[in-house]
């Protein structure tokens, strides 16, 4: 019911974890996998080893979390061995790199498809590295090459992840059509003070808001794509039970990413939402979950 | 969201390392573990040291964020978060408590709840920690210099006194390398044992992955491990990950 | 302790009530006055009358609400009788218009000086009606135009509503620096699909996420603005504790608006902020908020 | 959020109205009112008139949105919110309840619940709602054409009532005008007097303003309002607001 092939790799169920979340070392991504999840995204690794920013680095919303690790990574040299255990899992593992220029994705893209990644993830998007991330996401020239410049140059699959921070989605969908796959939202920029201490939470000021509270603004993202690009589309933001893994399918997602959800259930999140997506499907008779995908799409 | 607590007292238990004492609802469980944040400076877990309606946290100065915490005085406040992670799970079997250094703090509310005896092992005897909270029990002090009671690291006193008593589990806190060498005789010995875990932390709440070891979160699935999962870690004792997420020896 | 004057009106407190909540009718107004708003800002009103979208044009959800009402409103000719009634309330009333050229906004903007509005608010940022609202807010020159071509034709003050559904926020934010002051935020785009029924649960599809889900988005938004322009901002988004209204000032808001919180506590909520900031306040040491105005900025 | 009901029965109380029964766990008061969705078609508000572990909604066909609700049939999908606003109070005053058309729909809750006489009018036979429901107290009868009961209009009857008894209350719900008429026969009598009102609802939550009537929101201050209220609405059974905003005649 919850299996499927996506630009050629087979994931058990459409529900991977996002980049960002216990995905840093191949361990953990296999505990993860353990857990449920169809398929691992990497944290965005980048040429460089980064310590990201000093502590805090996260703060606990009501309805989500807002965050500013700023890119920590051990660097791409230093990261072949944690997806070679990480693939122990018999999962697609798919590498997620940030860079700032075309050269840069498609050195550390390379390096990913050397290490054995099943694809490569383009974050266009972390909303709160100088330099980085949407900076280079919403330079709708930048991001078009940069996705054109590493389809070029590897042969696994290329998915573009793309920043819900600009009122130009679906000129910037449009412009990393390029691409495999698009995966949409990374987190919303937003910062949080703490009162008492008259100064913002995070060490950097601005971070990133996942969780619950944007998973409208993701749903309207998919839905908006998906009408204009021809690609698969894979929704992330705010998944946490088996109705928004559905809500997300509708919406147009042919796949889906889950973090936030891991601090919510916990890393047994995976076989949850599984689980309440199979039950919804079987009291409503749907018999594969590509049946619901774009059905709330209003034409 | 931060609470704000107010230092209620402030006790120098030996020359690096200070108890602050405060009041807050929350209720915590021995070997759990708190984020204090100090705005401005930095934001780092520490165990619950005392766990009654006044709470405690035992702080060994080691950097910038400890050190600015030991010039904090009565009436200062504290941001903290948690308590978070799994605590240590009490046991029926005949215990040993082995904390060495700044250790000594996590499991001294654990010992406050149940019997069994005590090492309390640290460099020099200026360092020995909670070395008379613990009345009507057998404490034992162990310093690297020999400077009071056993001459020698702990695990060398810990294999004296399995000698000497059927200790059936031990629960132990301190350097990860002194851990490592408890842990290891108490696989060779058959006894149970639990370990409270120390890791890089920054989100505590089991998301960033950079408290792992070898698949295990120290912030949610520990700190505090049992014999079955400290027995799979391989780096235990070995490799640390750096706050980029580099495996780097201990 | 809360009483201040902006752009010389005199507020009793910073706590206005934002446009599109209960400002219909005068006669509402003037309940929401009772109930110790600072001032009113009326709905956004265009040239003509307009129904607005068919129902349902407002969704609930955990951490706040999702609506498209559509800019109805009863048109500028019809309105200089709720503006008399609204000003019985001895508060600022501020006009609220929406319009797509300049020329629309100079004249709704002179209509509501006529009525005796003490300010005007440009909605230059209603994330879900076709050809107003943020899309003509995004287009940098036409704002500065709309704002400019209105500051020459009014006396009275002029307030610039603006997106946080951009990139270019602060770009924005110093095209119409124009005016008196600048209110950030509007709703932040965002659609909700029922999946019981496979649809989009408005009937316009998408709309504005207001509430505390959003209230990160706008701190940040107020925080990064306060920085770049000189004008007072006036920050909304999600404010509903008297903390809240705090950790808006302290990000640089001069004063506030409420909106979705008049549905999570009632109409009441205005005086229930004002004490809840007045304790504060005195726990703490403050004579007068306005000492916490960018108290968090970190240079 | 929606919850969706499934359609256990319906029933044709008249040529124009049906009952709609649904299980639901919401506890409503009478009086109080949900938002019924009907995905692709309309939204709209709709009183309780059964509110045991059945519950129900007696709908008249007014519009495109009732006219397709009166499509639907058992096993169909009702998605609700509510139950919103405020209720009637109940009192221990000799009461009279008047409805008119399906405004008894409102109140026949209410009557299930507390003792008093009850006219139900209508503008012709057919249309009496709920004339067999009360069983065991006086149910007068009025139709505009005569064709059952009293002939003429509701609020004539009234007056005619309180000549026989000393009623000391009456609840009404029904047309505007109708309403209109009975609150100022119980103003001009001085007798107490409780009315749920009706109005254009986009939100039903308390934000939109659509629902105002003098400054008070149907939809959360009402839809029932006690007779202090009552005397300060100028614009009842004069004015309403269209779907644009503008005050219009009613
Ligand atoms: C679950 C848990 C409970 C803890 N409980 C206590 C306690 O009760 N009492 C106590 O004194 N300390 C405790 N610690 C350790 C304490 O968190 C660190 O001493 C503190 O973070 C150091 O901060 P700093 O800013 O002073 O030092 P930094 O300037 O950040 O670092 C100083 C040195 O310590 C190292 N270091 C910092 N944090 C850690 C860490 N988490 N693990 C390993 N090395 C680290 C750094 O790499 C550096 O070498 C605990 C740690 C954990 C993970
Ligand atoms: C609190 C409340 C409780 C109600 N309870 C009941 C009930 O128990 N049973 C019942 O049959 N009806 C009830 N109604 C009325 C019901 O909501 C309307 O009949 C319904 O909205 C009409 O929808 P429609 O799509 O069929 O008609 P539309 O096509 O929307 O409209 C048909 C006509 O009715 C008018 N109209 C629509 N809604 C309203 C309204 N709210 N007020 C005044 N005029 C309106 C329109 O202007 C138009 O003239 C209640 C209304 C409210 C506000
Ligand atoms: C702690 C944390 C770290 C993240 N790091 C990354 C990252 O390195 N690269 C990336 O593309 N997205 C990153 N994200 C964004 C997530 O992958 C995801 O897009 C976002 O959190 C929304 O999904 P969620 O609501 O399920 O968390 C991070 C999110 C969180 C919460
Ligand atoms: C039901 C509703 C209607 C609104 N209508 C308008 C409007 O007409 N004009 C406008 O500028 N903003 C409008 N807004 C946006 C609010 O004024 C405000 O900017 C936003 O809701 C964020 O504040 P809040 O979280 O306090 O509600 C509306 C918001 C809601 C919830
Ligand atoms: S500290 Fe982040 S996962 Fe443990
Ligand atoms: S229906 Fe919106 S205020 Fe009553």
């Amino acid at each position: 019911m919850l299996s499927f092939t996506l630009n050629g790799l087979r994931f058990k169920n459409p529900l991977i974890l996002a980049s960002g979340i216990l995905d840093e070392s191949g361990e953990t991504m296999l505990k993860v996998i353990e857990h449920g999840a169809g398929g691992v995204v990497t944290k965005s690794i980048g040429r460089k080893p980064r310590e990201g920013y000093e502590n805090p680095v996260i703060y606990e919303l009501p309805y989500g979390l807002l965050n500013a690790i700023g890119l920590a990574n051990p660097g791409i040299e230093n990261y072949g061995e944690e997806i070679k255990v990480a693939k122990k899992g018999g999962v697609p593992v798919i590498g997620s790199v940030f860079g700032s220029t075309v050269e840069g994705f498609v050195y550390l893209a390379k390096k990913m498809e050397e290490y054995g990644a099943d694809a490569v993830e383009l974050n266009l998007s972390c909303p709160h590295a100088k330099g980085y991330g949407m900076e280079v996401g919403t330079d709708i020239a930048l991001v078009e090459e940069i996705v054109e410049g590493v389809k070029k140059e590897i042969s696994i699959p290329v998915w573009a992840k793309i920043t819900p921070n600009t009122e130009n989605l679906v000129k910037i969908a449009k412009a990393v059509e390029g691409a495999d796959a698009l995966v949409l939202i990374n987190t919303v920029k937003a910062m949080a003070i703490d009162i008492e201490a008259g100064m913002p939470v995070l060490s950097n000021k601005f971070g990133g808001l996942s969780g619950p509270c944007i998973k409208p603004i993701g749903v309207r993202a998919v839905y908006e794509v998906y009408r204009e690009v021809e690609k698969p589309i894979i929704g992330v933001g705010g998944i946490t039970y088996g109705r928004d893994a559905i809500e997300y399918l509708m919406a147009g997602a042919t796949a889906l990413q889950v973090g936030t959800a891991v601090y919510l259930r916990g890393i047994e999140v995976f076989s949850l939402i599984a689980k309440e997506m199979e039950e919804w499907m079987e009291k409503h008779g749907y018999a594969h979950f590509t049946e619901l995908i774009g059905l709330a799409q209003v034409r | 969201m931060y609470r704000v607590v107010e230092i209620e007292e402030v006790v120098t238990e030996t020359p690096t390392i200070k108890t602050f004492f405060f009041r807050d609802n929350s209720e915590p469980q021995p070997g759990q573990f708190y984020m204090i944040w100090l705005p401005g400076v930095d934001e780092f877990p520490m165990s619950i040291s005392y766990i009654g309606e006044i709470k405690g946290f035992t702080v060994k100065r080691v950097g910038a964020g400890t050190a600015r915490m030991h010039q904090l005085q009565k009436g200062d406040k504290l941001w903290i978060r948690g308590p978070y992670g799994r605590g240590f799970r009490i046991s029926q079997k005949k215990a040993l408590f082995v904390g060495g250094g700044s250790g000594m703090a996590t499991l001294a509310p654990l010992i406050d709840m149940m019997p069994g005896d005590v090492v309390i092992a640290a460099r020099t005897r200026d360092e020995l920690l909670f070395r008379k909270r613990f009345a009507g029990r057998k404490v034992y002090l162990a310093t690297d210099d020999g400077s009071e009671g056993f001459k020698g690291f702990a695990h060398e006193l810990v294999e004296k006194l399995l000698h000497q008593e059927d200790y059936e589990i031990i629960y132990t806190c301190g350097p990860e390398l002194m851990m490592r060498k408890i842990i290891d005789i108490a696989i060779s010995k058959g006894i149970d044992v639990q370990a409270s875990l120390e890791r890089l932390m920054k989100c505590g709440i089991g998301i960033c992955d950079s408290c792992s070891i070898n698949g295990y979160r120290v912030c949610v699935d520990g700190p505090v491990f049992f014999k079955d999962e400290l027995v799979k870690m391989k780096d235990l004792g070995k490799y640390k990950r750096d706050k980029a997420g580099r495996r780097v020896p201990l």
